[in-house]
């Protein structure tokens, strides 16, 4: 295989290697447990508050309301369990919606199993959920609301700012998987009222392993890794200073770049869509058009086709690419988003996400669209569901 | 992931396609679980002289497929009945777990083209397993 | 300052270079969501694989019985809340003992405020627990017993084969938190039927921000970061893939020559304790005597001085250490661990741990007696509880 | 963590010692919390003309205490009695808030000294808040 073409950037990133040349010294120089009192540490202390800055730049909020996590999923499940614990007396229900990260849905699950009354709000054909449902939903006992800021596999962005002024209004905490955002699109947790902000180091070019949650000051959120008296006594164990380091700095690289990232990844994005509704026929995009989704997602259903099978296809021609069809992911439902934004079994299992990032060329996209548009044909031919699809098509 | 055959016949499937007025056709499968598979057969003095498939699905669907197709051309209608799905996984060299279930539809697939030609023949068909009956002895459960 | 001389391993070690080395891949080329279907990340796959396969081999274990977390902490929160959550039905006794990590002790906690019976086992002069008093605990309701292998403050080793035996006769899952001794003393998970054990990288040369919860086959136990499908759908969140391998390189190369380093070390340690003993007058040694104790720990507790005082002097000095002393950890009582073996306060506010490592030398040991012998001295002589315990001493 | 002026005072604490026949003697703090501190005075027509202090504690313990006799010392017994724990910690360029309890034990051992020292000529001591009261003020709980 001499091509290798990776559309999977909302998968995981390449850590970028100036990152990697920024955590080096925290490896075997400057490795001493930052919580000690002694200077051989003073550098390590230095470089976690630093990180810490630099997060809270991009966020606009303090420094001391960043909590460094391990994770994207450690930070979701921070949120909702920190505040169901530590709000149980006051209320039980936590609303949601049907399109989150299983890193909420499943906490939400876990919580549901004990005495948690977990509502999921539906989204519509594009994948936003509709404010006057969330209203609707917001009863007395309403604890928190977690809304996530854009989606994982369709790409599309929520109305962030309008939920965090109901939340406000109601005095109810408001929480938002920013995963796959923080460092790609503004984020302003004032401007937005957001309480609780998730992230993850890898999503950015930063490394794996290493995350945020964001925690307004004043928020009443219980631990949820219970230990040391790391993070102000909030979040446990030694901190993983290389790690922090490259969070930070990696943050703080990528978000300076946003807007022209944006933008050039937006216009290849666009053409790989004009491409394959142009040259495959009956392709539907999934999500929201324009800049109603992630500038570097893509994600398409092409009926006829298992999601598998084009992936494999790629993959024999170097590209790396994704699927929300049940057969990558080791159950037999395909993805739960998709089938919120109401396809049918028959597009859900038939759906590709291509994701952008740093290194994509128009090059790179060409030569997907060369090799999607033949897998498509070839497969399509052996599919009896194409052929039962055309024949609808006839017959109509 | 997949062993060599499995990638093989996923990228080289043999026994692509129709056959317009076969003696036998079976569809087994639903697009809700994300695996469609149809398996036309020309029967000869009681033996398949032609098959042909058509699959939706992953790609262990269409390599299950592919080599089901294979082993039973030639065969007689008996020799193919008995095909079970570890025989098909086995000359895949093997299937994920998680992909068992494909191996099982295509033994099923084969049944159903079979009895279709018993019925069209005006033959009882013969008695075949369920589907979750398959799986179990396999211990991957679809529901 | 010149001199700069670690003796916080306990605390944390450097990641070893060749440990950097065999991680530095995974980082910019190798990046590929291990859960992916595509062959770039083959190599991913292979390489978690093969971490995997060698902390197994390190505790006597299959590969399928290790799951790697983002640290100690996490693998201890995972083993009380997953079998506490799971086995409730069964029972609520959880037993452990006085002188846990607090990631054991704070989520007994945890897990007490929410009905369960958490019931912590004395320990003796020397840290250690009664296997009578064990027994006694054992009642029908008991779903878990969690020990430490051995502590990290006075480096005491627990009786674990013994332990195993007890609940296995009883069907009682046994978990141990292992971080301290893993990769440094021998450890059978078979032999001493251990169920469940906790380790973490960055004590055994290995990166920060990963560790392993060891789970006998066939052990019920519930879900802690609930998410995504990884690792069996038993522990969520992207694959950390260079700390993942960074940990598996890391408990091959410390275990491979654990021997050869642990007779070292422990000889340089007795250098250290006799000449403590030998040189600063009413010196106590805190936890069990040779190979009852961790060979690269010594505590001490110095009559007279308060910890933090110690440390500042050492400092100064360029000797980076530790010390059981409130001060140090933002509280004001001291350690847990020391009141449990029955110190008085002024014993335990007064204590100093110098955990020796692989750079440790004879001269670091030799510098480390000369300075403290000083610190010692003059800091008695403005301490009014030396004055008193001198007086004591007198009329005594 | 703790500033330079902290750390010099650590290093080289002024008025170490004791003084013999001391016209008053302070003492605050217990072994449970770590900290005991020992003022020694010596008065010379209503002013505070010498001055010694042992202090058991953690480096900001050892700071506030040779911070504090510095403030006192050649200060009238009213002056020295409104040395506050504010008014030590400045002089000590800050102290973190978890070691602020320190500096309130300076300003406590002060006022144990000057106490003494009235009991001893006869006078009624004069009125102090408690530790507690002076922790709560700068908002660090100390039970
Ligand atoms: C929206 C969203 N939330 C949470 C996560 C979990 O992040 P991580 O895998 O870093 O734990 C991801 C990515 O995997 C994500 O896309
Ligand atoms: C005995 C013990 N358990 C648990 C931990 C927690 O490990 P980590 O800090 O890697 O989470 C430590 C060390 O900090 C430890 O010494």
């Amino acid at each position: 295989m001499t091509k290798n073409v990776y559309l999977d950037f909302a998968a995981t990133t390449f850590t970028h290697p100036q990152i990697v040349e920024a955590m080096l010294p925290y490896f075997t120089e400057s490795f001493g447990n930052p919580s000690s009192i002694y200077s051989f540490s003073d550098r390590n202390r230095a470089a976690i508050q630093k990180a810490r800055e630099q997060a809270a730049a991009v966020l606009n909020c303090a420094p001391a309301e960043i909590f460094f996590t391990s994770s994207g999923t450690e930070a979701d499940n921070w949120a909702l369990q920190g505040v169901a614990w530590s709000h149980e007396n006051k209320g039980r229900r936590i609303i949601t919606t049907k399109i989150e990260h299983h890193a909420v849905l499943h906490t939400g699950q876990f919580l549901a199993e004990r005495g948690f009354d977990v509502v999921y709000l539906d989204v519509d054909a594009e994948g936003k959920i509709s404010l006057d449902q969330l209203k609707k939903a917001m009863t007395k006992e309403t604890i928190l609301v977690s809304v996530m800021f854009a989606n994982n596999e369709i790409g599309t962005i929520q109305p962030i700012a309008e939920i965090g002024e109901l939340c406000r209004e109601r005095g109810v905490i408001f929480h938002t998987d920013a995963v796959q955002a923080a460092a790609h699109v503004p984020i302003d947790v004032q401007a937005m009222k957001i309480d609780m902000l998730s992230m993850s180091a890898h999503k950015f070019y930063g490394p794996k392993g290493v995350g945020v949650l964001y925690i307004r000051k004043g928020t009443k959120v219980g631990n949820f890794m219970h230990g040391g008296a790391q993070e102000k006594g909030r979040r446990a164990s030694t901190e993983n200073v290389a790690g922090i380091v490259g969070l930070g700095a990696a943050i703080e690289r990528t978000a300076s770049h946003m807007n022209e990232e944006g933008k050039r990844v937006a216009a290849l994005r666009d053409r790989l869509i004009a491409g394959v509704m142009t040259r495959i026929p009956h392709a539907k995009l999934n999500g929201a058009p324009g800049s109603g989704r992630l500038p570097n997602n893509a994600n398409f259903s092409l009926i006829g086709l298992e999601g598998e099978t084009m992936l494999m296809d790629l993959n024999a021609a170097g590209i790396s690419a994704s699927t929300g069809s049940a057969c990558s992911s080791g159950s037999l439902d395909p993805s739960h988003v998709l089938m919120a934004i109401g396809l049918s079994h028959e597009l859900a299992h038939g759906s590709l996400r291509l994701t952008l990032g740093e290194t994509t060329t128009q090059e790179d996209i060409d030569y997907v669209l060369d090799t999607l548009a033949k897998s498509v044909a070839r497969r399509r031919e052996m599919s009896p569901l194409w052929e039962d699809y055309l024949a609808g098509l006839k017959k109509a | 992931m997949y062993s060599q055959t499995v990638m093989e016949h996923f990228t080289n499937p043999r026994n692509v396609g129709e056959i317009p007025d076969a003696d036998g056709v079976g569809q087994v499968g639903n697009p809700k679980c994300g695996d469609i598979m149809k398996i036309f057969i020309r029967v000869t003095d009681n033996v398949i002289t032609d098959i042909k498939f058509k699959t939706f699905g992953c790609a262990s669907a269409i390599a299950s497929s592919s080599m089901a197709t294979e082993l039973v051309l030639g065969k007689t209608l008996e020799e193919a009945w008995k095909l079970t799905n570890t025989a098909v996984a086995e000359a895949l060299d093997g299937l994920p777990p998680i992909k068992m279930h494909c191996s099982v539809l295509a033994e099923e697939c084969i049944h159903a083209a079979i009895n279709d030609y018993r019925r069209k023949q005006g033959f009882e068909p013969w008695a075949e397993k369920t589907h979750d009956e398959l799986v179990d002895e396999h211990s991957h459960h679809h529901h």
